[in-house]
């Protein structure tokens, strides 16, 4: 068992800091953006012609929610291939591997995220936003400067919690032949037959990432909640 | 189970070893024809097939439980399973783990690349390319041992997709899975070459039995040899695969 | 001059206040007086675009709105650049100290220095009696203390119209005393102001103009003197309350 | 195609209605009272002993959060058969594949949730406990009869977010001889060559379950608003 | 009688209570004076136990407690049961109509039966001049109309000694009258209240003891008219600061 640890370990951890961290890193950053540009145009309250922005950022969510993210996986990389556009894409959209998962994930993630985010908006009291206008701040302004930051403390475990599923979601990356972490730890068990193992052990190089992320969830939920009283 | 005794001629005790009494459990993955497959829903293959012949011959009811690569081999080691039909290619590394049947496949391998691809002349050139093939298999293992990089691809048809595209330079298969898709499929674009035994000695493909079942695995052994003689397994063989490759 | 017509303004279907019509002169102060529950909050939230009536006029600096037309963003920011609001409530910014709610605006909206904007916060600071409370955040501070930094956060804009949402409400008599004081001395320097309050004895002293409004009407508007040498019963027993003459027959 | 799709479906749906769809209602349910417990122990303010217990429900939501879910489930039904103890399990614990799937899932999405709900929970405002104190109320009546209604409307789009990934993370039960929708969809992908039709029909199914969900999301936000006035 | 000895109580390394010692008698209202950040409310809610004091002793109803020592839930549930506590800052529950947050108590705490707590209900809010906003949530009112929604819930609890902390400070005049009267009412019914108010004639009318607390000490303790015949020279500048006369001196 010690052997069958010691021989796996450099695998993993190299496909690990190849793949899977960076993966997770880009694709959570991008979404984290998606999802804010997305929870901003569905709670905004304006009419008109932008009604078909809000609509369509609604079936973005919906899609992205509602469909296996391996699906999803798939769709981009096997299948706009298909997608053949006379003078577009004449051969179809062959996107590299790495690109098309990162892509995929920070869609999905940020389709998540997005509602996260816009519940974490909509909690914040009314009078904030006024007293923001009131010093005559635009709604960009008053967004970034006094909402998000008192938002951004509330939404902070549940935006852990996504972040820390996608790190382990990169998992699928599989499946459009991208050779990270969990993937090795499964070549690897098809060859000594111990799965459970392997398994174990690629579980314990998750526990070590997600266990940073906790820790610094856990920082800046301090760092957001330091104007709040204890009582 | 109440500690299996040696192994002997005697072949007599092997249903202390059964998970469940009067059953044979059989793992399978059942998304690999014509090994194992689901017609219509029903599972059905060669595998399938051989699997409810031994059950019969032994009195017992088979019991199929489809599963992905992994749980096969860990659901053997937690004794959820009396034994896995899946396509099982015998590989030093793994005896050590767990027991092997006598082979009842010998599956030639294949090479496909794509038609216009010109750079994969003879086996040895996969060395360094980059070959689609399936986690877990024996497929992987043979191309790693060439040299090759692994891209992985679960499916059969997007493996081939890869390739067709340039994605992948190329894939070493079972030669019986490409025919298997040629019946029903057209390989528009992609060329193949089976391997000679010289270049790559086929697969032996066994039943996998747990460590400790060596009663049942000796009961197996024997009746997969009456199946040999009484002609049962070529039958088998012909029907799935259309040639008999049961033998060496 | 800041002048309203016809404002209407309903929520759902109740209508709370019924086509005002006034004027608010520039340099004066006017008082909005009248009962609970009247409008009085809901008037001065439309002059600064929070709420938005359904019709009426909104007439300021040579720009004249009309409430039941579309009315674009940018013409809300630059009308509310020249007015400020201190509210019942107070709506100070929680995550950021008593210093940084009242440098937020000069700062960041009026692009003024940072380290100008930070003396006149302390400066301001020190005029409503909090000059020690800077690094505070608004979660530290009693009820009365938050009022004054709202305050403080409002002046350091300098505005051309403040709003005052009953701004001493929260204030005990003594610390009242030196707020009305200080709006007492801008009063004095004619800024325009719009005070909501109940303090009668303070209204008498600053307004310049009183309002009264009931019932989403307008019952009285004219001239300070006017309003307290009223011949109007409502007015008179609106006033007299304010004694608690009454009290002493229980 | 046509053709495919009218095969695969009927057993599509059978494998949804027999698996997918109970277990992850029936997963979530436990899960959601697990996370309420979890949330409330870690929130509480109580010393001493209870110190272990906050310790270990600390512990209980790091290890679910911080390892993928299919080395979790894994563990449940394959390892745990090693797990021999003398008198009280002499053959290992052996679970039905079910019983493994619906607990390792409730534990898993108890984990993420519990840290939503403690969320929600934080951002209300502590005038309404002690409001609640005031006219007698204990901590429990306090939490079910005032905060929890109002932390409801915060958390419900994060917690709907979860739900709707273990509808989809019901999948990985393939790996424990469950024969799930997504395992049909592989199964007939194998046999028909057409994974790419297969998995958008799969995700079409996915789908119609994940937009009931989400619809009652939006009910549910509708319900629990109904006392903000909209500005 | 309450009564407390010794009451000391910090907010981090700033000590706001030092050391006060001062009983509540029964049946009688006891008002609490002095600036604003003196610590008055602090007291209050350290009676109600919301805030948890340092050191001294509580003596209510033979059950005598040392904040020192650990107290359990049960005993101090059981002491909440018989006070009710009426917040500055309203506290009405969000979620609840009008008319829930006044039956919430006495239908979920007291077990008292639907229909006469709803009906108790629609008298207290009749009481308080709101019996038209039943069904109305919280967010739907005014400032003045929660702080009079706030005083029926606690009035609904009929718990034996109510705290109020500034309970019309944001009322208009009028329907401060109103509920004074109110108060003075169930003051003569010798209801036992500890009231923290800034409204010296109503303090003068209501108060059997008085309270003057600064700084965290208390600088008068004893009859209503004892204080407002003092002599004490900071008391007579608290009680003239009330009268604004200051203010025509600008
Ligand atoms: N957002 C709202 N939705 C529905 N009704 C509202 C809303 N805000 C105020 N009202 C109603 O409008 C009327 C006027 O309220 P407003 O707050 O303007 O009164 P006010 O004169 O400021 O009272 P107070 O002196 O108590 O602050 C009241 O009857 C109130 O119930
Ligand atoms: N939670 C808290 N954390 C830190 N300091 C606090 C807290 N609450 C109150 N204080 C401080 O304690 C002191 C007393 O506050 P308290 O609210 O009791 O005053 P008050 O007499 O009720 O004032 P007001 O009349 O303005 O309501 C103030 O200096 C205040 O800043
Ligand atoms: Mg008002
Ligand atoms: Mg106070």
């Amino acid at each position: 068992m010690w052997q069958i640890i010691q021989t796996a370990s450099p695998q993993l951890i190299k496909a690990g800091l190849k793949y899977t961290i960076p993966i997770a890193l880009i694709a959570f950053a991008i979404g984290l953006a998606i999802a804010l540009v997305t929870a901003l145009i569905r709670l905004s309250s304006k009419r008109g012609g932008f009604l078909a922005i809000k609509v369509l950022f609604r079936f973005y969510v919906w899609v992205f929610r509602s469909t296996p993210l391996l699906v999803q996986l798939f769709i981009v990389y096997f299948g706009l291939p298909y997608l053949k556009i006379r003078g577009l894409s004449p051969h179809g959209i062959q996107l590299d591997p790495v690109v098309a998962g990162i892509l995929t994930f920070s869609l999905n993630t940020g389709a998540y995220c997005s509602e996260t985010i816009r519940a974490s908006i909509l909690s914040i009291d009314q009078g904030q936003w006024e007293a923001a206008y009131s010093i005559g701040m635009t709604r960009t302004m008053a967004l970034f400067r006094i909402i998000l930051p008192q938002a951004i403390r509330i939404s902070l475990p549940p935006l852990a919690n996504s972040f820390i599923s996608l790190v382990k979601d990169t998992s699928l990356a599989a499946s459009i032949t991208i050779v990270e972490m969990f993937e090795v730890s499964q070549q690897i068990a098809a060859q000594n037959y111990q799965p459970l193992v392997m398994y174990m052990l690629v579980a314990v190089y998750y526990a070590v990432f997600c266990t940073v992320l906790t820790w610094l969830q856990g920082y800046l939920e301090k760092v957001t909640s330091r104007y709040i009283v204890a009582k | 189970a109440c500690g299996a005794k040696q192994s002997s001629a005697n072949n007599g005790g092997y249903q202390s070893e059964l998970k469940q009494s009067k059953t044979l459990t059989i793992g399978l993955e059942g998304t690999y024809p014509p090994y194992s497959y689901r017609k219509n829903g029903k599972l059905t293959g060669f595998e399938v097939d051989l699997g409810k012949t031994v059950a019969k011959r032994l009195g017992l009811k088979a019991q199929f439980v489809p599963t992905k690569w992994d749980s096969l081999v860990a659901g053997l080691g937690s004794g959820k399973f009396d034994t896995v039909l899946n396509n099982i290619t015998q590989t030093p590394e793994r005896k050590k783990q767990y027991l092997f049947s006598t082979p009842y496949v010998y599956s030639k391998y294949v090479l496909i690349t794509a038609k216009k691809n010109t750079s994969i002349q003879k086996l040895s050139d996969v060395k360094g390319k980059k070959l689609a093939e399936g986690t877990g298999t024996d497929n992987a293992i043979v191309a790693k041992k060439l040299g090759a990089t692994i891209s992985p691809s679960g499916e059969f048809a997007t493996t081939l997709d890869l390739v067709r595209e340039g994605r992948a330079d190329a894939t070493i298969n079972a030669e019986s899975a490409l025919l298997t898709y040629k019946k029903s499929n057209d390989i528009q674009g992609l060329k193949y070459r089976v391997l000679t035994n010289q270049e790559q000695a086929p697969a032996k493909i066994s039943a996998l039995f747990n460590q400790k079942d060596q009663k049942l695995q000796a009961k197996f052994n024997q009746e997969l040899k009456q199946l040999r003689q009484d002609g049962t397994l070529k039958k088998l063989s012909v029907k799935y695969f259309g040639s008999d490759i049961t033998t060496e | 001059m800041l002048k309203v017509s016809q404002l209407t303004k309903s929520f759902g279907d109740q209508e709370v206040l019924h086509g005002l019509t006034t004027s608010f002169p520039d340099h004066q102060t006017t008082v909005i007086l009248g009962p609970s529950g009247s409008g009085k909050s809901t008037l001065l939230r439309s002059l600064n675009f929070l709420e938005r009536p359904e019709s009426g006029h909104y007439d300021f600096d040579g720009e004249n709105l009309d409430w039941s037309q579309p009315i674009g963003n940018a013409t809300i920011l630059q009308i509310r650049r020249h007015t400020e609001m201190v509210f019942q409530g107070y709506n100070l910014f929680p995550h950021l100290s008593v210093l940084k709610n009242i440098t937020e605006g000069p700062i960041h909206v009026l692009h003024h220095e940072k380290a100008a904007a930070q003396t006149e916060a302390r400066q301001l600071l020190a005029k409503v009696g909090l000059a020690d409370k800077a690094n505070e955040y608004p979660s530290q501070l009693s009820g009365g203390q938050s009022q004054r930094v709202a305050i403080a956060r409002s002046l350091a804009m300098h505005p051309e119209y403040i709003f005052l949402d009953e701004p001493t409400s929260a204030l005990d008599p003594e610390l009242e005393l030196g707020v009305l004081k200080v709006l007492l001395q801008i009063a004095k320097e004619k800024q325009s102001m719009i005070i909501v309050t109940h303090n009668l004895a303070f209204a008498r002293q600053v307004a310049d103009k009183i309002l009264f409004v009931e019932n989403g009407h307008i019952l009285f508007d004219g001239p300070n003197q006017d309003f307290f040498g009223t011949q109007n019963q409502r007015i008179l027993d609106f006033i007299s309350a304010m004694t608690f003459s009454d009290l002493a027959e229980n």
